[in-house]
């Protein structure tokens, strides 16, 4: 079956994994909403959402029960809902760039799924081999840039809603993101540079960093927020920053903006602005566990593959064993999801934890602390870096 | 009086961080995380009706089962929205409560009008109105949410009675000389 | 009423330190009244003989000690006036008329004391009936208990129960066990009906009011008993547990009945009017109408109500039926039939009416028998409204045998009818058959029922406007309620008819239009709606002092004057 | 891949087209945010034939920098100057017509140029190892080999947002600049916040009262 798959024409290996990447994104972002509200009723002592259930959940004994209590079905409602609801189009917008603007925010959002990696299994040569959807080599480049351009349907959105809510929250977006982009890119450099020592072949690729992570040995499988913790801060404020969430969500402020960008949409296309914020937090934790916390790798100082030997799933040489490399396929993105999921949880942890920044607060953030602590950070792990790699 | 100016203290570096606020904050929602909750699940769990509390206006009867309204309308008059609207009925003929003479024909009490003040069991001459504790009102048509007479009664119930006033007058007619001449 | 006595007239009394001039003989509680002093009483009635039965309005009464040997007052040397020797007993202010010198005073601790016990005697076996009591609100029990008694009850016995609903006749329900005993109903059935039916039987706590054996009290003025009973004793039939007073809006009105113009209040509450009762003019009524006056209301929610313009009896818009009517009025041959019974704004269209299109206009009279008190023999309130505003030139006839020749000779083709029923005002159906109707009233009749144009218009409820009665007073009423729907104002309607007849626009509100009728009519060239005195204005009638008119003597009126 | 293949020729026609398309946009379009989003769009047609050269690590940066840095500026300007929109029945003035023929001689010169001292007729073999593809050469020539352009492009550029900033504040005063020519501005320009009727004709030519 594989091979059926691998000798499909690329158009249409192209288009199955794009859709692999809706059908992917698309639940995980519904199910992070949903999640969102169960996390924030829990964290305020609430039960949150736990009415809605299907019929036929309904006759199962215990299980039915279960999910109804967890909220799942509150997903399917919400769901249909958002697409059976009026949509509304305002008579004042600019009909055009207002009706884009949500796939202009989607598109971004779902295409860096393609270049991150999510697992990986061990060829028969003892290689790994890095799932993803296009291994290219300039991975967390091409994820920071395809990212970068979802602002622009905050931006489109904002200016095309001919609103002043809608407005202040696009000018908002535009400036916070440009400001965090800096710090975010910045925080990074000092995981590359260790990666790329010099001698090797340089690489932005995400699985070079995480194989980086999975080598014995004390530098190399360290995960590198023991080595770099405060690239990881920046990064991770950054990220906050840079998916609006809390406390940086100021492109939404409904305190002081109504809903900021979305003020003047609802329905199926303010559904996707809010899923493209979902994928968004999703690719972004993946980025973060994958630089920082070893990816798939279950804890530090123990490799993945060290894994597989004790649970025997290791290939024989020269035996091509498709069940074996799919069990440590799931393995691995197993671990690697449940890291996401932590990571998911703490940035719903954080947004019903800390209250919403300032305005000229988020600017000081951004360009008077964080930007000079990732340079300095930058030089200093530069200056090690060459000491200790000399 | 002199003003004292109240200096603030400096934040320390840590403080100035944020960062153990933040982490201070986080323990305190975890905490509320695993701990318990406090919503009320509502239709099945109910909140417990403290006494005095000023639920659905209802009118209520004696305990002889007598309707104890004379419709005197001040309850009409005194009810800041206007919820209220009593169209006066005459009690003839010769029937147990035909000394009352008065009764009304029909008691409107609008509550998507009403505002819960409690005025009107204030005001009440013949303790018949009284806020109890239904609290939920719903409906599908702005025509349900205005209560008619038969509703207020149903929901009203009847209260315990401590004057039996028109009781009293009934007896004390009978027993009078002159009232039947 | 002081002011038109000379100075030389009028004596100067004391009230609690006050001096006033008033005629001599006017009654104290008057008298104070002048002065914003407020006396309570129950039995006194300032248009009814004094009894002094109520002891309410007790007050110490002194005047000036005289010297025995020069019969000259004594003077204080204290404060350079005359001293006064004060009674040492209270005196009943009711029967205290003013003389020469006298002193009251009203807030003395002896006048509180005396009135508490006034209170407390007459609240020992009233019943505590307030909640179901028609006249709650209005009550003058009610007021004075609060204003003038102790607050609370030292009687603790079983209070006196008697008959509740007893009809003293159709219109008067009496509930004896308010009745405070105050005789102002025998007064008045005596002295103003002269209808001696009523009288107290039995004694002490057992009095009760009652109608002489055989006897009901059903003469056309038994109501007003209700109105001056202080307490709710005397209750209206018709009006009984319909609607507490303090809900009613009062408007002043004039009512229709006849040519008297009894002065009126209309009670209405929302659109709804619940009762009708007279407003206190000295010049007209005094403080009394006839019952049948009273029922007159009840025409505003008639069945046979006109409510929507028509034209063949299919229901139109209103406009549509405005431009049919000014195209039979154009077609030329009109005839109109005007009205006693509208307004004298509405008289003046009328003939501006008539005027535009040269048409001949006649009133149709109503005349019956006068009862000599408030109804007066012409029941057309306002035929004198018709001649001042130049409508009609002479006293109307009970038949229109003139209209009938013209539509016989085929010379009338249209007849405009301003609510009066044509059948009635001797046309036979051979006439009706030759015309077309334009009908403008406020209820179906045979004439409307043949009417080619029916406009409905608004009862005297529901509009403002002037009547001038048979004193040539002109006086006014307001709106109290709004009219049905499909109505319109009577001004509204004659205004469109006539622009649409030609003779140009015109006002259609009552104050616009009397800006055109001061201008135009002479008598009535300083008047406006708005400044018209509460009691009417007196016109000058020398003009038509000759005509025949059918009135006989009223209350204040009579015609060989 | 030493020669385009036919399947690889219409991506390779249809990104070219676009990004010229775009470009055209950016002159022509009388709204700035209008030439801002083409202008967009020609910086992703470019990062897509990067793409199809195979040098992802240009076509990265090319988003990056340019889609997702400079345009966002451009636009973000756009938006806080609210730029109002030209004369639309003068849309060509001297100064324009001038500056538009020393462009188009500039093109055509360096078009010259290029046909004459490079190889255009017979295409350079593209090999995976093209300069720029691997980012440790990518950044080695950058910082010795081309470090004088790299350094002139950027003061231009610096210059280039004098200009603008200059521009900007001294809009309204001075006409014929070409911020004005190229028009623009937010749909409520004007003093016609709430008249949605003609919206979109506001839109496109919203113009100064």
């Amino acid at each position: 079956m594989i091979d059926f798959l691998t000798n499909l024409p690329p158009v249409v290996l192209g288009l199955l994994k794009g859709l692999a990447v809706i059908c992917v994104i698309f639940p995980i972002a519904g199910a992070c909403s949903m999640a969102e509200r169960k996390v924030s009723a829990w964290l305020q002592g609430r039960y949150g959402p736990n009415r809605v259930i299907v019929p036929w959940f309904a006759w199962m004994p215990f299980v039915g029960r279960g999910l109804q209590r967890l909220g799942v079905f509150n997903l399917l409602a919400d769901g249909g809902k958002l697409l059976f609801k009026q949509d509304p189009l305002p008579g004042h917008v600019n009909k055009f760039y207002f009706m884009i603007a949500p796939a202009v925010a989607i598109i971004p959002a779902f295409t860096t799924v393609v270049v991150v990696p999510f697992g990986a299994y061990f060829d028969q040569a003892g290689q790994v081999v890095p799932l993803m959807l296009a291994n290219v080599d300039v991975g967390l480049l091409a994820v920071f840039a395809i990212a970068s351009l979802g602002i622009y349907s905050m931006i489109l959105a904002g200016w095309a809603s001919n609103s002043k809510y809608s407005f202040l929250g696009s000018v908002r977006a535009s400036a916070q993101l440009v400001s965090y982009e800096l710090s975010l890119t910045l925080s990074v450099l000092p995981v590359f540079l260790w990666v790329n020592a010099p001698g090797t072949v340089g690489s932005l690729s995400l699985a070079r960093v995480v194989e980086f992570q999975s080598q014995p040995g004390f530098w190399g499988g360290t995960w590198f927020i023991f080595l770099m913790p405060v690239s990881a801060f920046v990064f991770l404020v950054a990220l906050f920053a840079e998916t609006n969430r809390l406390p940086f969500d100021m492109i939404e402020s409904e305190a002081d903006l109504v809903g900021g960008f979305h003020t003047e949409y609802g329905s199926f296309k303010w559904s996707l602005f809010f899923v493209a914020e979902y994928a968004h937090m999703t690719v972004g934790s993946g980025v973060f566990v994958l630089l920082f916390f070893g990816g798939w790798n279950p804890l530090p100082w123990l490799p993945i593959g060290t894994l597989f030997g004790w649970l025997g799933l290791v290939q024989s040489a020269g035996h091509v064993s498709y069940a074996i490399a799919i069990a440590q396929g799931v393995l691995s993105i197993a671990i690697f999801l449940a890291k996401v999921l932590f990571m998911i949880f703490f940035f719903m942890w954080v947004r019903w934890t800390v209250p919403r920044f300032r305005y000229d607060q988020v600017m000081r953030i951004g360009w008077r602390r964080l930007l000079p602590l990732a340079l300095v950070n930058v030089v200093v792990y530069a200056l090690l870096i060459a000491v200790i790699q000399k | 009086m002199s003003v004292i100016q109240v200096q603030r203290k400096p934040l320390t570096f840590a403080e100035r961080t944020y960062l153990p606020q933040v982490f201070g904050g986080l323990m305190i929602t975890l905490r509320h995380f695993f701990g318990r909750r406090v919503t009320l699940e509502y239709p099945e769990q109910r909140p417990e009706i403290a006494p005095g509390y000023r639920g659905v206006p209802t009118l209520v009867k004696d305990p002889n089962g007598r309707e104890k309204c004379v419709s005197c309308q001040l309850c009409e008059f005194v009810c800041p929205p206007k919820a209220i609207r009593i169209t006066p009925g005459e009690i003839s003929g010769d029937g147990p409560s035909a000394h009352v003479e008065k009764a009304p024909r029909e008691f409107e009490i609008n509550m998507l009008r009403c505002i819960y003040c409690g005025l009107c069991q204030e005001v009440c001459p013949e303790e018949a109105i009284f806020l109890q504790n239904v609290y939920s009102v719903s409906g599908y048509s702005r025509d349900e949410l205005v209560n008619d007479k038969e509703k207020l009664y149903q929901l009203g119930g009847t209260l315990p009675d401590r004057h039996f006033k028109w009781d009293k007058k009934q007896a004390a007619a009978s027993a009078s000389p002159i009232a039947h001449p | 009423m002081s002011s038109a006595l000379k100075p030389a007239d009028l004596i100067t009394v004391t009230i609690d330190g006050r001096e006033i001039a008033v005629p001599k003989g006017t009654n104290m509680i008057e008298a104070a009244q002048v002065l914003g002093i407020e006396i309570p009483h129950f039995c006194y009635h300032s248009k009814l003989s004094v009894v002094g039965n109520c002891r309410m309005c007790l007050v110490e009464m002194g005047l000036p000690a005289l010297d025995p040997a020069t019969k000259q007052p004594v003077m204080d040397p204290a404060t350079g006036k005359p001293k006064i020797n004060w009674v040492a007993k209270p005196t009943i202010a009711c029967f205290t008329n003013a003389s020469p010198g006298l002193h009251i005073r009203t807030g003395t601790p002896l006048v509180r004391e005396c009135r508490e016990g006034v209170m407390e005697f007459l609240l020992v076996n009233h019943p505590l009936d307030c909640p179901i009591c028609d006249q709650a609100g209005e009550c003058k029990l009610q007021e004075q208990a609060t204003g003038y008694g102790r607050g609370y009850s030292r009687y603790i016995e079983q209070k006196n129960v008697k008959p509740k609903r007893t009809l003293l006749g159709p219109r008067v329900m009496l509930d004896d066990e308010r009745c405070i005993l105050c005789s102002r109903c025998i007064r008045f059935s005596k002295e103003i009906a002269r209808d001696d039916v009523l009288g107290f039987i039995d004694r002490g706590s057992h009095s009760t009011l009652a109608c002489y054996p055989g006897r009901k009290l059903e003469n056309n003025y038994s109501v007003n008993t209700v109105d001056i009973c202080p307490v709710g004793a005397l209750t209206s039939t018709d009006f009984r547990f319909k609607m507490r007073v303090w809900f009613l809006k009062t408007t002043p009105s004039i009512c229709p009945e006849s040519s008297v113009g009894v002065n009126t209040e209309v009670w209405s509450r929302e659109g709804v009017v619940y009762r009708i009762t007279p407003r206190r003019n000295d010049e007209v009524n005094d403080t009394w109408m006839a019952d049948s006056g009273r029922l007159l209301y009840k025409q505003v929610t008639a069945d046979h109500r006109l409510r929507e313009p028509s034209v063949d009896g299919t229901t139109v818009a209103g406009a549509e039926a405005l431009a049919q009517a000014g195209a039979l009025l154009k077609a030329g041959g009109v005839a109109i039939v005007g009205s006693g019974r509208s307004s004298v704004e509405e008289q003046f269209l009328t003939r501006k009416l008539a005027d535009a299109i040269a048409a001949p206009a006649w009133l149709v009279s109503r005349v019956g028998q006068g009862d000599g008190l408030l109804i007066s023999a012409d029941r057309n309130p306002n035929v004198r409204g018709a001649l001042v505003t130049g409508l009609i030139k002479t006293v109307p006839e009970a038949e229109l045998t003139e209209l009938a020749a013209q539509i016989a000779a085929g010379k009338i083709k249209t007849v405009v009818s301003i609510g009066e029923d044509l059948t009635a005002a001797g046309l036979g159906e051979a006439q009706l058959n030759r015309i077309a109707i334009v009908y403008l009233g406020t209820h179906a009749n045979a004439t409307s029922a043949g009417a080619k144009v029916v406009l409905p218009t608004l009862t005297v409820f529901e509009k403002a406007g002037t009547f001038i009665n048979q004193q040539f007073r002109l006086q006014r009423f307001a709106p109290a309620v709004p009219g049905p729907q499909g109505a319109a104002d009577d001004l509204v309607i004659l205004a469109g008819l006539v622009e649409a007849a030609g003779g140009g626009a015109l006002a259609s509100d009552i104050d616009g239009l009397w800006t055109t009728l001061a201008s135009e009519i002479k008598p009535l060239a300083t008047v406006t709606y708005q400044n018209l005195p509460a009691t009417g204005l007196l016109l000058d009638a020398s003009d038509f002092s000759d005509l025949p008119f059918p009135e006989d003597e009223t209350l204040h009126f009579n015609p060989k004057q | 891949m030493t020669q385009l293949q036919p399947m690889a020729e219409f991506p390779f026609y249809f990104f070219a087209f676009l990004t010229v398309l775009a470009a055209a946009g950016v002159v022509v379009n009388r709204n700035a945010v209008n030439a801002a989003l083409c202008l967009l769009l020609s910086f992703m047609g470019m990062a897509a034939l990067f793409v199809l050269l195979e040098a992802y690590f240009l076509a990265v940066l090319q988003v990056l920098v340019y889609a997702g840095a400079v345009a966002v500026l451009f636009l973000f300007v756009i938006m806080l100057f609210d730029v109002k929109g030209g004369d639309p029945r003068k849309p060509y003035q001297k100064v324009a017509a001038v500056s538009g023929l020393l462009a188009l001689a500039l093109l055509i010169t360096g078009v010259l140029s290029l046909a004459k001292h490079s190889q255009l007729t017979a295409a350079a073999p593209v090999t995976t190892t093209v300069v720029g593809s691997d980012l440790k050469d990518y950044g080695y020539l950058l910082f010795t080999k081309y470090l004088l352009p790299v350094e002139m492009t950027g003061f231009l550029l610096l210059i280039a947002m004098l200009g603008v900033a200059m521009l900007g504040r001294k809009q309204g005063k001075e006409t014929g600049a070409s911020i004005q020519e190229a028009g623009g501005g937010r749909p409520e320009t004007g003093g016609r916040r709430l008249e949605t009727g003609d919206r979109r004709d506001s839109l496109s030519e919203s113009r100064v009262p």
